[in-house]
């Protein structure tokens, strides 16, 4: 199945793209496709701490498991107002 | 954008039925007043707004400029959400909050919140509240640039 | 009115060496935008303004109009006692406070009150402890119109 | 020697002016003339006791001794905001 994966900031410069289609199997956890990221974009390593996790637009936790067509943003520490 | 009036539910208020609501992610400069006049219903006697703005130092280190990157959509999901948990809350008659992104110059505002209600406590609460919210939770970034660099807030080093 | 930049006395802050102050009583409609320009500086980070309006509504009594008094000379001069006394305790970059008199429609705005400073609990601190002092002891006097009759606030029946 | 009265809001209402000039006897205090205001417009005595005093613009006490010249102003309960 696919889902959408959306980097934001420090994340987008590190990867280089701020959104990108992943193929995963089905029952994959944010936490594996975040790791799988990782290998993609090693850049993202030294930063793999620091993610928070959203599923189409609400904040999720790593052990969310996702569904075809789920939009998966990484989100950094958020610095607004 | 996100401008209507919906039905308060657990707004402890007889008055009024429908509570005023904005919350927006925008590239165009911010005005305090615009963000007032949609919280501004006949009902209120007061409006509390914050309007954060561009500081030319932060740390002791002179600040050039600003930039805010937005997830658009969360962001203002998550604003609204917080919105109306404020509403429900404090009464509130209105609550609007309005984000711009992109660069920013010294003195500009990044962010205006307006609550209104029909008393003073309240507005000044939910108005706080919904700060510290927004600044825990809302999907926004700020990368300051210095003479000598630049980075983004709330990272480390970069 | 007052407009002017004088040296923060007592102000912690080092940044700025000049406090941005507005006192004022006017018979014009207020903007509250007006206000936060004059408070808005480049070391700032943080605006808080409180404005007040007419409500249409007082103890479930409908509200069609007031009426705005002031021993004006006095009343400046109290605002401006409470501005610098906000400003040196809460460590502001600006303080500004217009009040309006004469006659007010429902939801126009009574009052404007603009705190700035470098952080945000400091203008909210200021905004809402200028708002209390001013409501305390401001020479400012409010007359309620009703359908069935009149009454100046706070004076009991009349 | 002469001060200066001034009345507001439902004082300047029950004694149908806002300003007043009044002759008084030097060493007089402001609990003394705002007595012989509540004689000169007896609608004010009423409200004798809710009112506040201020000379030259600062808020006073009604012990304080008034100078020639002096503007003293008779502050019912104030209501801005």
């Amino acid at each position: 199945m696919k889902v959408t994966v959306r980097l934001f900031a420090t994340f987008r410069e590190a990867a280089g793209t701020s959104e990108n289609v992943n193929q995963v199997e089905p029952g994959t956890t944010v936490a594996q496709l975040w790791d799988a990221l990782q290998t993609q974009f090693p850049r993202l390593q030294p930063m793999a701490a620091i993610s928070a996790f959203a599923v189409n637009g609400y904040y999720a936790k790593p052990t969310t498991r996702l569904a075809d067509g789920d939009e998966v943003a990484f989100i950094p520490p958020v610095s607004g107002g | 954008m996100s401008l209507d009036t919906t039905p308060a539910t657990g707004s402890q208020s007889a008055l009024p039925t429908e509570v005023r609501y904005l919350f927006e992610i925008t590239r165009d400069p911010l005005s305090t007043d615009d963000l007032v006049n949609v919280v501004l219903v006949d009902s209120i006697g007061a409006v509390v707004t914050f309007t954060g703005t561009v500081r030319d130092n932060t740390e002791g280190r002179k600040v050039l400029s600003l930039e805010y990157e937005a997830y658009d959509q969360m962001a203002v999901a998550e604003m609204e959400r917080i919105g109306r948990e404020m509403a429900d809350k404090w009464s509130l008659h209105g609550i609007a909050i309005r984000h711009r992104v992109g660069k920013l110059a010294i003195g500009e505002a990044s962010v205006v919140i307006a609550a209104s209600s029909p008393h003073r406590r309240e507005a000044f609460e939910a108005c706080s509240e919904a700060l510290d919210l927004l600044k825990d939770r809302v999907p926004i970034w700020k990368k300051e640039y210095f003479e000598d660099g630049e980075h983004w807030v709330g990272i480390g080093a970069g």
